[in-house]
């Protein structure tokens, strides 16, 4: 037999001004199961929750209920008091007379009379509470970051210092990112690689920081504290421990032809290469695909076609057998930080994207893009930092800049905006000044978008110190004239037709996310837009975290960043894994979702409809222990108590624990003749 | 206010009733047979250019951004007191004046290489042909002379004989325009070549032609270039 | 007394009775909105706060009806808006069945509304509430079950008086298999 | 293959030779055409101007005759009678309310069951056989010497939701064409450019300036002459050639696709109309004739020096 305290709040005159309390707590007195049915002005003061603690003592309550303001508000407080007097919080609910009644209503009867009616519906639900206990799970405290790009190095680096191991995976040859590409950055023209490289080398050489290049997540298993992660490694064909970086391999490498992935095409690099020099780590990678003697092994030849790079390793560091293997790494949190590609805009189009016929670009070899000129700019690269055009080395003296290529575009591209495209731009026509004072550097710009620190200024600056020849509007044509680059522009504040003659073309392509986005999103079960962006939580409250407990966000993996963003991203994400990591257990609402697996008939409905992926499947096993079927288990710690598999399981076994049918149909009974 | 106008066939005084229940008197042209299945959508107050190009052609102006893209690319552009993006800026902003002032919506070439690249779909060529009905229409377009002249001689000829003599075009154009001289060197270079057979074809169903033309004219005339069926493309839902 | 045969005065004195049943992420805290911004509605509603629409089960509604609500609001989040990312969607799905189910029960399908409320709607919340106490006062009373039990307990016939008092009532039909048919084919259509 | 046939009305005017041209290569290939019967004007370049519902109702009389002769495709050699065609295809299809009106308007039944045919898309299709044909030739083809520029103008590429068989920016049908005719197409700027078109008449000024544009981009690419698949196009380009002032650089020939096709299939040039083009094919005939006798005699050099060498060794052995 239930014991039950209800506690009529007054809320000052809030609510007695058109809730009879007195009333309430007669009429209340004399429901079955109610032992105190008493009224306060004011139940959330101390007092009111000392009058509740005592109540509870004097009358070894079994339940309690508030008549009071929404739960929302305050069940926190009640239930924490009650727990103070010794009773499991969660038979502790409210009635919610205020919001619901004494503010919209102001007939004083029918008030005082819906009143009574919430209380005995609440009533009859906690005589069905049971105690419940908060669910604890143990966290092991390692994070995997995928992605060794700025955001990647930044979350790992943060992590680790705090204290914990990090495994860091890179799908390329090397860490760095994008970064490690950029000539200078804005809006302080610092060289990239000079910020870059050692934060690098720190991750590199950070004792609690475990690095997979040349690496991808294959698999992923559990739940936020207890993610079991696979990964590939690719076969690299070199040995890491032997290997000591001097680079003869690359050096006698026959195949010299393959376009640099580093230099965005513009070089060439051979079939066994690091990518870059300050590559960490310092360990090249057998490019199997272009490899002579793969290739030859691919048409079946008896003999290797070729073997030069391990006749050349003095090491024997070479490995052509190697296979792809597979490690499982333990984790207790996952940041993604996989960060973009540039949208190629050539004419052929995987993702049925229109492309755009008309700018040329990948027929004409001086049309290029924004990572493209990085690389023309940078004293890295190919052409040593001096401004030569691809086609035919001349130093161009008239280049366009052409913005929102893809971008802002409905119809061909993407209709977000890349929001980096304006500040590069920008930073792209004084470096190409800085480096050709007396060349025309001419802009095509629907909007200059320079919200930031020293961003406008710093735009600005471009156009005032440094002379680069802004027009507002696009650009309708591109295409080659002799050894001229033919653009068709249009001034929309001049109103004339503009056509340039140019040297060279660089089209500020739109930022997409990295391909193969959508493959790992689905492997961590984390949500994705239109345009592939991973989805935060909470577009303003939780920008960082995802809709699976325990996975966070950085960089450009989910929305067009640039690196100060990204790194900031990073440090929130660090943040919160070390919120995580700060105690050994993790503490979670124990309103779950529990299967009876006596009546449970192995459906899987429940599985179907679990937003989380939080059902699975339990053996059930015969007296002699062979496997006779399934039924599903609720991973509490992945539940996040919506009750949804409780409406779809049709013999009636998911329970949630705080509404279990039992307690619903207590409060529908309870409406009875009302 | 949006005013339906219900016609009966025979034309002259008759009640307008308004959406809003509102019930005048209003002076409407004769109709001939056949009108009393038209609905006059013409509002009392000038409708708004952007609401009158969204309810004939579904095109929402306001999706334009001013990019410029149709302009840099117009054949025409040049020759354009208004290119095609100041053509949308101005429909937007209603200004009728300025946008049925000059030639500009005449010089449209209608080559659609505005509408195929433009970024926000907001095909300017068919914009561009809406206005020109309702100029039309409205006798508020100043076509130049010589192009208004070729596109009646054009009509003249197909309304005459169902199919168009060349010929025929040259000589009503000429007569329009009043370019008497223009091209008569190459006249007999033409005809040398057999390009200009002087006979008209005459067809059939000529009468049947002229019959269109005069149903679609009493449609456009009656409903200020803008009847129901006038070019709303469903491939366009707004966006 | 078939609801045809509501007469003004049954009306006037008529006070529905309603259970909402609502998550307690978008529609209960837009409610709690309503009552912050102190908008006036009819005080017929009674609201069960559950977790997320998906965790309503049909039954909660049947139930609701046999104990005597006149009518039942179901409200949760906006599409795409879950709390549960996805909770909401299967409740749509469900429930656009149910409605089906309803009228085949007796129930008129009109006497449930099924309806999207944010946490920022207060305004929202209470059309609902009012529009659906309007409606419902214009039905008249469900007392189709009570007279069920009645019927039964009578040992009457109980078709006959599901029969009489159903929605768009079929000719009186004598005998249960006639009235099972005619029940079964109003369902139909 | 039988198709429908509308010639439209510059077919029978001032592009004869295209029409000439067609009927000759469509025999060669067998390919046969019935002209719809009756056929009326498009209403091309001013219809749609005036009215669209008239754009639409012009050309769907023309479409309702074909289906009632029992049609399924139709052939529209001008580019603009095919704009014209498929855009009212599009419109009945697509508008709210057109397929309703459109009968009414013609007072005739129509269903909207007609699929409208470019030139291009034809011979495109044919390409394999035409090659067929030219490789299966005996005597050198010319046409081997002959650079190009495949020029589309806009009414075939444009609203693409209309045309819509290849590519609006860059499209490739006239160049297989082209090369099925074992002829090199040239890459240039111009190809889907506008020629000025329906201004032809009314506002010449503007087809110089465009026009000419065109025709200077194709000889800096390297083009012997421009392929044209549109009259009002091939007017503008040819016959308006002489009007521009082209300080002196020798004149641009301009073949119709259907004209290049019949040369490749080695039809009787006075089947193909030449001789109607203002600007003169001839010396480009000429100048073909001459590379295919160059070629001809260095084969035979190369052959010769081959047996002469092979004879040595004979002797020496």
């Amino acid at each position: 037999m239930s014991r039950i305290g209800v506690f009529i709040c007054h809320c000052g005159e809030n609510i007695a001004r058109t809730v009879d309390c007195g009333a309430v707590a007669d009429a209340l007195r004399d429901h079955p199961g109610v032992t105190v049915a008493t009224d306060y002005k004011y139940m959330c003061s101390d007092p009111g929750q000392q009058l509740i603690k005592k109540a509870i003592e004097d009358n070894a309550l079994t339940g309690v209920v508030v008549c009071a303001c929404s739960p929302h508000m305050h069940e926190k407080t009640f239930r924490r008091a009650a727990a103070q007097a010794g009773l499991n919080p969660f038979v502790v609910e409210m009635a919610n007379i205020r919001e619901h009644c004494s503010w919209i209503h102001d007939d004083r009867e029918q008030a005082t009379a819906k009143a009574i009616d919430t209380a005995r519906t609440i009533v009859e639900k906690v005589k069905h509470n049971r105690p419940l206990q908060t669910i604890r799970i143990p966290v092991t405290r390692r994070a995997l970051v995928i992605g060794g790009g700025i955001a990647g190095i930044q979350a790992a680096l943060d992590i680790a210092d705090g204290g914990h191991e990090v495994v860091l995976v890179e799908k390329d040859p090397s860490i760095g990112g994008h970064m490690s590409q950029l000539s200078e950055t804005f809006p302080t023209l610092d060289c990239s690689q000079c910020i870059l490289t050692p934060r690098m080398v720190e991750a590199y050489q950070h004792p609690r920081i475990k690095l997979y290049t040349w690496s991808e997540v294959e698999k992923v298993d559990g739940y936020i504290g207890n993610f079991s992660v696979t990964i590939r490694k690719k076969a690299r064909s070199v040995d890491e421990d032997l290997c000591n970086g001097c680079g003869d391999c690359q050096a006698a490498c026959p195949s010299r032809r393959i376009a640099s992935e580093f230099d965005a095409g513009l070089s060439r690099r051979t079939a066994i290469y690091t990518p870059f020099p300050q590559a960490v780590p310092n360990i090249p990678v057998l490019d199997r695909e272009h490899c002579t003697l793969f290739k030859g092994r691919r048409k079946g030849l008896a003999k290797d076609a070729c073997g030069t790079c391990k006749e050349t390793c003095l090491k024997g560091a070479i490995d052509y057998d190697g296979e792809d293997t597979f490690v499982t790494e333990e984790v207790g949190a996952i940041v993604v930080a996989t960060g973009f590609q540039l949208y190629d805009i050539g004419r052929e189009q995987p993702e049925g994207l229109k492309g755009y016929g008309e700018y040329g670009y990948g027929d004409v070899p001086d049309v290029i893009d924004g990572l493209q000129f990085e690389r023309l700019a940078s004293a890295s690269g190919p052409a040593g930092g001096k401004m030569r055009r691809p086609s035919d080395g001349a130093e161009p003296k008239t280049v366009v800049f052409v913005k929102c290529v893809g971008s802002r575009d409905p119809e061909k591209g993407m209709s977000y905006c890349s929001k980096i495209c304006c500040m590069y731009t920008a930073k792209h026509t004084m470096l190409y000044k800085h480096k050709v004072p007396d060349g025309r550097a001419v802009v095509f710009y629907m909007d200059i978008r320079a919200a930031g620190k020293g961003y406008d200024e710093f735009s600005r600056r471009a156009i005032e110190e440094d002379g680069a020849e802004y027009i507002r509007g696009r650009v309708s044509r591109i295409f080659r004239d002799g050894d001229k680059v033919k653009v068709w522009g249009y001034d929309t504040l001049s109103n004339r037709q503009v056509v340039v003659d140019a040297d060279m073309v660089v089209l500020a392509t739109a930022v997409r996310p990295q391909p193969g986005i959508a493959e790992l999103a689905q492997k961590l079960s984390v949500s994705y837009d239109q345009d592939g962006f991973l989805n935060e939580a909470h577009p303003k409250l939780r920008p960082v975290e995802t809709n699976t407990a325990g996975i966070y966000l950085a960089g450009a993996c989910q929305a067009p960043r640039d690196i100060p963003e990204s790194v900031a991203m990073a440090g929130a994400t660090a943040a919160k894994v070390l919120g995580l990591f700060s105690a050994d257990e993790l503490e979670r609402d124990p309103s779950v979702a529990l299967v009876n697996e006596r009546t449970c008939s192995g459906c899987f409905n429940c599985e179907r409809v679990c937003p989380y992926g939080a059902i699975e499947r339990r053996d059930v096993c015969d007296m002699e222990g062979h496997v006779c079927g399934h039924v599903a288990y609720v991973n509490p710690g992945v539940c996040q108590g919506c009750g949804t598999c409780v409406a779809v399981c049709p013999s009636k076994s998911v329970e949630l624990a705080g509404f279990t049918d039992d307690q619903v149909y207590a409060e529908i009974n309870a409406l009875a003749g009302w | 206010m949006n005013v339906a106008l219900i016609g009966d066939a025979g034309g002259g005084r008759r009640s307008v009733r308004s959406t809003d229940g509102a019930t005048t008197e209003g002076n409407v042209p004769r109709v001939e047979e056949g009108a009393t299945t038209l609905i006059d959508h013409r509002p009392a107050m000038p409708e708004p250019l952007a609401a009158y190009v969204r309810r004939t052609a579904n095109i929402n102006v306001a999706r334009c951004y001013q990019c410029g893209k149709c302009s840099a690319g117009c054949p025409m552009g040049p020759e354009m007191a208004l290119p095609p993006h100041d053509i949308m800026r101005l429909t937007l902003a209603d200004d009728r004046a300025r946008l049925f002032a000059g030639d500009s919506l005449w010089l449209c070439l209608t080559c659609e290489t505005c509408s195929a690249r433009c970024p926000k779909d907001v095909d300017p060529a068919r914009v561009i042909d809406a206005l020109r009905e309702l100029a039309a229409a409205e006798g508020a377009g100043h076509a130049p002379r010589n192009v208004r002249a070729f596109h009646e001689a054009f009509l003249e000829q197909i309304r005459a004989t169902g199919r168009l003599s060349e010929v025929g075009l040259i000589l009503q154009y000429k007569l329009r325009s009043g370019a008497l001289l223009q091209d008569v060197a190459v006249a007999p270079a033409m005809l040398r070549r057999g390009k200009l057979p002087l006979r008209p074809q005459h067809i059939a169903g000529a009468g049947e032609v002229k019959h269109i033309m005069a149903v679609c004219e009493r449609e456009r005339a009656h409903s200020a270039g803008a009847a129901p069926t006038a070019g709303a493309s469903a491939r366009r839902d707004e966006r | 007394m078939s609801e045809a045969a509501i007469t003004d005065r049954d009306r006037a004195i008529f006070e529905p009775r309603i259970t909402a049943f609502v998550c307690n992420w978008c529609t209960y805290t837009g409610a709690d909105l309503a009552g912050t911004s102190r908008l006036p509605m009819a005080s017929n509603v009674r609201i069960i706060r559950l977790p997320c629409t998906g965790r309503i089960d049909h039954l909660f509604v049947v139930k609701a009806f046999e104990r005597g609500a006149d009518g039942v609001i179901v409200s949760g989040c906006h599409p795409a808006d879950c709390h549960y990312t996805a909770g909401n969607y299967h409740a749509r799905r469900r429930f656009g069945v149910f409605r089906e189910l309803l009228s085949f029960l007796g129930v008129d399908p009109r006497r449930l509304t099924f309806s999207w409320v944010s946490a920022s709607e207060g305004a929202k919340w209470a059309d609902v509430v009012n529009e659906t106490v309007a409606r419902v006062r214009e039905l008249g009373p469900f007392d189709t079950y009570h007279r069920l039990a009645d019927a039964s307990a009578a040992d009457g016939d109980p078709f006959a008086a599901l029969e009489a008092a159903a929605p768009g009532a079929a000719p009186q039909a004598a005998g249960n298999d006639a009235a099972l048919e005619a029940t079964v084919g109003r369902s139909a259509r | 293959m039988t198709l429908a046939y509308y010639p439209g009305c510059s077919m029978h005017g001032t592009s004869r030779e295209y029409e000439e041209s067609l009927l000759a290569v469509a025999a060669a290939l067998d390919v046969g055409l019935t002209e719809i019967d009756d056929w009326s004007c498009c209403g091309a370049s001013s219809a749609h101007v005036a009215d669209h519902l008239l754009g639409v109702a012009l050309p769907a009389r023309n479409l309702a005759l074909a289906e009632a002769q029992g049609a399924d495709r139709v052939l529209a050699p001008c580019a603009a009678c095919y704009n014209r065609l498929s855009g009212a295809v599009h419109a009945v299809a697509e508008e709210p309310g057109m397929a309703a009106r459109v009968p009414e308007v013609l007072e005739r039944p129509f269903a909207n069951t007609v699929r409208v045919l470019s030139i291009v898309e034809l011979l495109q299709g044919l390409a394999p056989v035409i090659e067929e044909r030219v490789a299966a030739r005996l005597e050198p083809n010319p046409l081997e010497h002959l650079n190009v520029a495949a020029y589309w103008g806009c009414l075939l590429v444009r609203p693409a939701e209309i045309t819509g068989f290849d590519d609006a920016e860059r499209p490739t049908g006239m160049d297989d064409v082209i090369s099925a005719c074992a002829a090199n197409p040239v890459r240039w700027n111009m190809a889907v450019e506008c020629c000025g078109g329906a201004f032809s008449v009314s506002r010449t000024s503007s087809v110089l300036r465009l026009s000419r544009a065109i025709i200077d981009d194709a000889r800096r690419c390297g083009a012997d002459a421009i392929l044209a698949a549109c009259p009002l196009c091939h007017a503008n380009l040819d016959f308006r050639q002489g009007a521009m002032s082209l300080r002196g650089e020798p004149p641009m020939p301009v073949l119709y696709i259907t004209q290049l096709v019949g040369l490749a299939l080695g039809l009787p040039m006075s089947s193909l109309g030449f001789e109607r083009h203002f600007v003169d094919t001839q010396p480009l005939f000429a100048h073909l004739a001459r590379e295919a006798d160059k070629a001809a005699a260095a084969a035979a050099e190369r052959a010769a020096a081959k047996a002469a060498k092979a004879a040595a060794k004979a002797g020496a052995s």
